[in-house]
Parts: structure tokens; C-alpha cells; sequence
């Protein structure tokens, strides 16, 4: 194709976004639209699985038969959001194990908030109504990103994480509800959680290098600023209610914004994090990683059981 | 006597579910593949939805304010009832497979059989979860093919987990005493029927398997009467460290 | 040697047992005599190893500190004894190595006993006071057997087991005073380890083939029955003494032979057990090959780094 | 308040030798040799009465009729103040030296300082332990000279172990409030004094056993302030699980 010709279909496509109309695999795309969606989807993908471990985590310490169940639920629904968006992300034209082996060779991120460790009960708690409230906050917009599959795929995920989200707020409020050990329980996972949470939301809009871009294809509709500044006004709200307190000492109700002003970030742990050192980056990808290579030897036996079948049934058609 | 007797007979139920639904919930996010985590959770669901059923009827048989989560969490080793077979450990998917199919199939010979219980609520159950433990079996027993009849090296994985596994078939039939006093009223299954189409089914799958079918004069039991394996000990640490930890609070 | 010259050293070899010789490995002896202690030490040896396993397991769960540092105690002792043991049978001419590939590959046996599983704290009592009480009947009169290495062995061996039996009893007595939980628990232990403990003091003996010429050379100086009334005539007034009740509803003192009368001991489930399809035997081997097999590469570390160094110190020296 | 410092430094000596011999002694008999076997129960056996003698003085200082027991199994997980690198896991061998040698050159430089601490009590058991402690790092350090100058594969192997573990390293010499206040009269020893020779003494095995000292600007922390890695949850289930299932015995 000449430059000329791909001009002309970048121009088509633009147009075709600013009106609003999803673009389908089967249509053309330009490339770095194309690599652009394969990063954001798979490392959304790699969040949803590698985020299954710090919750798996107390499946068998699960205070209450109920609680066993829903967590056992929530962790489904979390490898379930796995699938379809590894499938939204395969029409791309890149294979499941592909994206793997980015993710275990270190290539591809995921979400650095799964690099916490869950060290109690209350963790269940807070993961659900922050880690998951913040990540409601970056997804809901993506119900109507550009690229269809993966729009249809996020308002599917996002109806399930309002779910999660509620369930972990319900958690938070029993244990408030219940005797000072409990309450203490749920304080000390605000305590933990609530800067990681704030740090989910991507870095500062001046760091931030892939924003302008992803507002035009409606990957983004609102700065990480503006995000970060929703899911506060938000969440504060319901620290309050709880009766816990969030560890801001600079958390402020602003009359005149209407927004609540906070303290600084700690960039610095952000940053370490997302390279790899923070407390369970190592034991986050050993998992994944073991998982994988363990479980060779039962995907070669599928794949060459389905072989046998295949060949079976085509000597039965003979 | 007849309560308690009643009231035994669905813990031993149970604690199978409970069992096996606690050891599935170790393997999430591990597995070989998304689709077996994702059955593998829906398993685990399952049980311990069943578990939750059974245990609700038994607090309310025992009566004194016990809740499901009593009897889940806070009861000695010894008084856990399930077989051997469920508290086996997640060696490698071979032996997830193979304890799950050996488990399967006698599970839904046995809620076949527990559907017609004069117990109304015992039949509810059995009508619920017969629908889930079909499934349970179709997912198990087409792993069992996959890894049987795959490469040689599943398939000695494979026939290594069944080898040992085997050892804990013949307990799933034992009979405690309050299995015979509840079969004579038509409530308990009589599980020593099933035996003979049990070892047939699972004979006829690990043959199409290309599977040995282990000849065994010996079989290890114990978990029914109490005797667990080493395994158990280290389950419950984990299983009730929360309820253990906080007594007397709710979640 | 011609046979002639052999029968006199047998007869020379013979008559310096009778006289309470000790034999030395540099010594001369029959074939049959090295064999036959080859396979009696290695087994001796081998269940010291093995049954660190059954104890090992309750270390980490031990309920008091003073108890888990005497456990940690116990076990390191039983390590002990078996690198003595191991050490005496290589001076018949066999390695360790050999030895553990015997165990590893079935050809060896060990104590069935171990085969048992430990379910409860009150197992490391139990096991105390009844296993290893069984083991000093067995082993004391070793402490004189004929083979030098064996009996001295044998000496430190027995010192250390009667302070284990002493610890076990001790923790049975702790039980027994303690809390009808701790003394249920007490009495169950003993209702499991009753039988398996008369059980290893070996077959009747109608059934025990090497009775005969083990006496001969002092591997042996009464029959297992007889062992196995002297542990019951001992062990029963301990029961008493502990307020718990043996499992044998045949048990009763006979006024006339001055011993207890006992129920029949189930011997099916006796060589079930060696036949290997006890409730562990699987397990144990399991525990012990993959220790092994783990443990090669760092084997031949230590073996690399020792040829290396004695390479450097002969450089050093030229 | 004084008192409160006191207990509180007491525990954090103590929590390091409680976790780390409560990892060695899940490897009794699963060794790679019976010698290392021996030696390993041996090393745990010195830590537990390490321990005991710590928290019999907190005991003490505590009161209220506290015993060593309580300390060691009553408290909720963040209440133990061990440095991260005492638990991490026994994943193999050249994890289970490095760990050790790791902690044990530590040790032995704080064993030395805590022998002139104004508090006799603490003086008293720095001296006993002190003897226990060198031949434990004399054991490591030989090993970690093994293994790195060993095979080529334990080589790597004992690489990627001390790869993993130095990120704990950093936090042995972090002071909490109490290690400050302790200090500052004479009790504590001054950590970060501490630093310097550590890291020299360690690089020098190092790379005498033919292994790269990791460079890293990046540290991981948490267990001195209660935030401990996800391994010491189970490791309590187990540790605990006698006393909570059944609590206010003697044994």
C-alpha cells in the first residue's frame, strides 16, 4: 500500500471512531492502534490471572463456609475475565501462549497492585472495595472504548467487578461491625492498601506517556489525575461510614474544589514496584511460572489426545 | 439415638464435600490451563455448596444454636468423616484427576441412590447436586482420557496416580454404623450395592484410557472411623486457623 | 581354602563366640555371619532413619516450645543412631550408598511400625513409651551380641532410647493429668500403637526363620515371644499407672504363669504392613527417595568441591 | 514504658529465632544427607533454646503470670516482628544455606555486640549463644562454599538462592522505636553500626565460593514492623495450631 492509500484509510478510521462505530478484527486498523490494544488488553488479561493469587491465597483459610464459597466465586470470575480477554485480545492476531510468554519472561506488565501480599483476612475485604473500586473507575469507560471486542468484554467484566466490589465493601463492614480485633483487622488493610489503591490509578498525567493517544481511540476518556481524584471522592465517603480511618493525614474536604485534597504520593515505591522489586513480584511470577511449566505435560497430553481423536474419526468417515 | 445416628450419617456425607472442595481451593490460579482452573474452582463450588447444605440440616438436627461453620471449623480431627481418597494431596494434576474421577463416580452412583431417601430434605439435596456431580464426572472422566491415552508421559503420570490411589476405593463402600442404622429406615444409601457398578464404570474408563486397572489385594481406610492420613492434620491447620485464631465472631 | 581349612576356622570362629569373644570386621567370618549382620544392621539402620519421618511430622506443630526443642532432640538422636549403625555395617564391606539404594528399592526392609500414621500430639508419647519400649527389648541383649561394631553401637543406642522412653511416657503422663480432651486424646494414641507395638517384636515364633542360628551368634538371646511377653508384663502396669486401658479385652494376669494372658494379635495386618500396603509405607518410601533424589546435586557438590581442594592443597605442596 | 522498649526489642531478638528454627525443623529428614540432617535439627535445637531463654525474660518482664508459651503462640501475625528473610521458604537446598548463612553472619555480629549489653539478662544469653552461633555460620559458610564452588549446576542453583534472599538483607539493620530507645541506654545493639562488616564479610564467602554478590538498590521490608510475606500465615497455622485448638492446657 502506498503512503497515500494509508493515509486515506487512517483518515476512514478516524472518522469512524469519532462517530462513535466499534472497529471489528476484521477491519483495518493501523498498526500501532493494533499494537497499542494488544498491550492494554493482554496486560489487563495478565492482571486478571496474576491477580488471582494474592486472593487464592486465603481460599483455605476462609473464615466461614460462605465466605469460602464467595471467594472460590470471585476468583472464578477473575480467571474467567482471564478468557475473554485473552480471546479479545487473540482476534489481534496474537496467540494465548504468546502473551505467556511475554507475561513470564517479564516482557508484559500487569496491574503492580497484585505485588502486595495478602496477609489477612481483611485483605479479602479491601481488595474487593478498593483494589476493585479503583479498577471500576479505569474500566467503566472502556464499555464503549472503540475496539469492540474489547469494549463487549469490559461491560461484561465490569458487571461482575461491581460485584466483587460490593461483596468487599460487605466484608469490610462486618468486620467494622464486629469486636476490636475485627476492626483493627479492617483498619490495618486500609492501612496497606489505600496508597497502592490511589498508585493503581497509572502514574501523574505529566509522567503519563501513552495518554493523548488512547483518549482519541477512546482507550481513555479521563486523565489518571481526574480518576484518581473520582475514586477518592468516592471512597472516603465509605471509610466513614465504616468507621475507619483513611491514612492520608493531609485528606482534606475541599468546599471550594468539591473534591477532597490529598497528600502525596510516594512515586518512588510506585516506581520500584512496577520494575519488579516490590514484596511479591518474585513469588507473583515463580507461580505463574511453575503453573505454566508444570502443566506442559498435561496440555501436550491434550493436544495430542485431540489429535488421536481427530484422526479416529476421520478413519470412522473413511 | 436415631437423631444422632442421622446426624453422623450426614457429617460423613459432608465431610467428603468439605474435604475435597478445601484441597481443590489450594490448586486456584495454579493449574495447567485457565479452563482447568476455572472448572477446577466451579468444582470446588459446588462442594462446598453441597457441604453447606448438608451441614445447615445437621446444626439444625444437633440443635443449641450450632451453626454450619461449628461443624465445618471447629471440630477435633477425629470426629471429621470423610474417606481417605478426598484428603489425598495435589501431587500433580495426575493425582487431581484421578482422585476426582475415583470420587466421581462413586459421588453420583451415591446421590443417585441418596435422591430416593425417605429423608425429604436428604432427597432435596441429592436432586440438587445429582445435576452438578454429573458434570464433576464428565470433566474427570474426560481428563482421564486426555492423560491416558496422550503421550506416554501422561500416560505413566497418569497410571502412577491411579496405582496409588487406588488403595483408598475400597473405603467409599465401608459402612459405619450409622450408615447400616440409617439404611434399615430407607434414609442412607446402602453403599455396598454400588461397589459392583462402581469398579465396573471406572474399570471401563481407565480401559478406554489405555489405563491398567490396578489389581489390589489391599486397601488403606481409616477416614470414615476417624484415622486420617498425615495429610489431614496439615489441612485443618489451615482449614480452621481462622475460626481457631477468633473464636466466637462472625464474618 | 580348601573346605577342610574353612570348618577349622568356623570351629575357631565359633568357639571364640561361645567364649564371649568379640568378632572385629578385620576378623575372619563366615560368609552367612556378614550377610546375615549386613541385613539385621542396615535394618536396624534404616528404621532409625525412617522412623524419623513419623515424628518429624508433629515438630512443626508441637504444642510448647520445651516440647518441640525435646522433639527436635529426639529426632536428631534417631539421625544419630543411624549414622553409627550405617558406620558399623560398612565395616562389613558395604557403603552407605549401597545400603540406601536397598531401601529405596524395596530390597530392604525396616521397622513396620513406622508404617502407622501420627494423627495426634499424643502419637510422640505413645511412640516414646511404647515403640521405642519395645525397641530396648529388642536391642538391649544386642549390647552383648558377638559382632564388636554392632554391640558398641548398640550400647550408645540404648541410653539414648531409654531417655526417649522415659520423654514418651512423661508426655503420656502430662496428658493423662491433663484435661479429658488430653487424656481421650492419650487413650487413643494407645489404642492405636497397642497392637502394632506387640507386632514388632516380630512374628511367633512357629513363624520366625532366623531364630536358630541368630542365637548362636548372640544376635539374639530369647525368641520374640518371649520378648513380646516381657514388653506386655512391663508395659501393662505402666497403662495402669496412667489411668488409661490397654485395648485388649483378653488381657488378664495369670496368678499361675506369673505373666499376662493376651489376645490374639491380628497377623494378617501384620504382613499386610510388610508386605508394604500399610497406611504409609508408600508415603514413607516416597519421603525418603525424594530426599534423596533432591539431594543429588548437592552431593555432588560436596564432592566436586572436596576433589577440588584436595587438588589445590597437593599444588600447594609441590 | 521503658519496659514496653525492653519487651518489645526482646521479642524481635527472639521472633528471628523462633521462625527461622521452625523452617529448619520442617526439613528433619528430608535432607540431602543424613550429616546435613543432623546438623540442621542441631542448628533449630540451638534457635528454639535461643528462644526459650528470650521469652522467659519477657515472660518476666511482661508478668501477669505470661509464660514462654504464650509469647511464642498467642499472638496474631503481625504481633511477631521477624525479619522477612527468617521465613522465607526451604524451596531447596542451596535456599535453606543461603538463608541461614544470610541470618547467621548477622547473628554472630549482633551475638558479639549483645554480649556487652548494660542488661545482664541479654548479656548473659548473647554468651551462651554466641558459641551456638559461630559454629552455625562456620556450617553455612561452608556450605555456601560447596555449593557455589561445587558443580556448575549447584553453582547456579546457590546464585539464584542468594539472588532472592538478598533483598531481605537490607532490613536486618532497620531499628524499630525500640531498637532506638534501647540503643540509646546501652541495652541494644546499634544495628546499623553493624552494616558495614556484614556486607564485607559476606561478599568475601561470597566470592570466594565462585558467586556474584547481587547489586541491588532495591530492598525488601516489612516483617520488623508486622507486615510479614504471605509464608508466615502458614507458617502460624502450623506453629499455633496446638494451642489454639486447644487452649489453656499444659503439655
Amino acid at each position: 500500500m502506498s503512503d497515500k492509500e494509508i493515509k486515506s484509510l487512517e483518515a476512514i478510521f478516524e472518522a469512524r471512531i469519532a462517530r462513535d462505530e466499534k472497529i471489528e478484527p476484521k477491519d483495518w486498523m493501523p498498526e500501532k492502534y493494533r499494537k497499542t490494544h494488544i498491550r492494554q488488553i493482554s496486560q489487563h488479561a495478565h492482571s486478571e490471572i496474576v491477580g488471582m493469587l494474592p486472593e487464592g491465597n486465603w481460599i483455605s483459610r476462609a473464615p466461614s463456609l460462605r465466605r469460602k464459597a464467595a471467594l472460590l466465586a470471585k476468583v472464578q470470575d477473575e480467571a474467567g475475565h482471564g478468557l475473554y480477554l485473552y480471546a479479545a485480545c487473540e482476534t489481534l492476531g496474537v496467540s494465548r501462549d504468546e502473551l505467556y510468554d511475554q507475561l513470564h519472561s517479564g516482557k508484559a506488565k500487569y496491574s503492580s497492585i497484585f505485588n502486595y501480599p495478602t496477609v489477612t483476612w481483611a485483605d479479602m475485604g479491601a481488595i474487593g472495595w478498593l483494589v476493585d473500586g479503583a479498577a471500576i473507575i479505569n474500566q467503566v469507560p472502556l464499555c464503549n472504548t472503540s475496539f469492540g471486542p474489547y469494549a463487549r468484554a469490559m461491560v461484561r467484566v465490569c458487571k461482575e467487578e461491581s460485584f466483587h466490589q460490593r461483596q468487599g465493601f460487605e466484608i469490610m463492614l462486618k468486620l467494622c461491625n464486629g469486636t476490636p480485633e475485627q476492626k483493627e483487622m479492617a483498619q490495618d488493610a486500609l492501612n496497606r492498601w489505600w496508597w497502592p489503591s490511589l498508585m493503581m490509578l497509572g502514574p501523574t498525567d505529566a509522567e503519563s506517556i501513552h495518554t493523548e493517544q488512547s483518549m482519541k481511540w477512546k482507550l481513555k476518556r479521563k486523565t489518571n489525575d481526574e480518576l484518581r481524584q473520582q475514586f477518592i471522592d468516592q471512597t472516603v465517603p465509605q471509610a466513614d461510614l465504616l468507621g475507619i480511618t483513611v491514612p492520608d493525614p493531609d485528606l482534606k474536604w475541599n468546599e471550594e474544589t468539591g473534591h477532597y485534597d490529598f497528600g502525596e504520593i510516594n512515586w518512588d515505591e510506585f516506581w520500584q514496584v512496577v520494575k519488579g522489586h516490590g514484596p511479591c513480584n518474585k513469588k507473583r511470577m515463580k507461580d505463574r511460572v511453575n503453573a505454566w511449566e508444570n502443566g506442559a505435560w498435561v496440555r501436550d497430553a491434550a493436544m495430542a489426545y485431540a489429535e488421536k481423536n481427530e484422526k479416529r474419526k476421520l478413519k470412522e468417515a473413511i | 439415638m436415631k437423631n444422632q445416628h442421622l446426624f453422623n450419617y450426614i457429617i460423613s456425607i459432608a465431610d467428603n464435600s468439605l474435604i475435597l472442595g478445601q484441597r481443590l481451593g489450594e490448586l486456584c490460579g495454579h493449574g495447567p490451563t485457565l479452563e482447568t482452573d476455572i472448572a477446577g474452582t466451579n468444582i470446588a463450588l459446588d462442594l462446598i455448596g453441597q457441604t453447606r447444605n448438608y451441614y445447615q440440616y445437621a446444626a439444625k438436627i444437633q440443635g443449641g444454636g450450632k451453626t454450619e461453620d461449628d461443624i465445618a471449623f471447629l471440630r477435633l480431627e477425629k470426629e471429621y468423616k470423610n474417606v481417605l481418597l478426598v484428603e489425598q494431596p495435589n501431587t500433580h494434576f495426575g493425582y487431581v484427576m484421578g482422585r476426582q474421577f475415583l470420587f466421581d463416580v462413586f459421588h453420583l452412583l451415591f446421590m443417585n441412590q441418596l435422591m430416593q431417601s425417605k429423608d425429604d430434605t436428604l432427597a432435596a439435596i441429592a436432586k440438587k447436586g445429582v445435576k452438578e456431580v454429573s458434570y464433576h464426572k464428565r470433566f474427570s472422566s474426560d481428563w482421564i482420557k486426555r492423560l491416558g491415552d496422550g503421550t506416554p508421559e501422561s500416560n505413566a503420570k497418569m497410571q502412577e496416580a491411579i496405582n496409588d490411589l487406588w488403595a483408598y476405593t475400597d473405603e467409599l463402600f465401608d459402612q459405619t454404623e450409622a450408615d447400616k442404622a440409617m439404611a434399615s429406615e430407607g434414609i442412607a444409601v446402602d453403599t455396598t450395592k454400588l461397589k459392583e457398578s462402581y469398579y465396573k464404570e471406572v474399570s471401563e474408563v481407565l480401559e478406554e484410557a489405555k489405563l491398567t486397572v490396578p489389581e489390589r489385594k489391599y486397601f488403606t481406610r481409616g477416614g470414615k472411623k476417624g484415622v486420617h492420613s498425615e495429610y489431614m492434620g496439615y489441612i485443618l491447620t489451615e482449614l480452621q486457623y481462622m475460626q481457631r485464631t477468633y473464636p466466637n465472631m462472625e464474618w
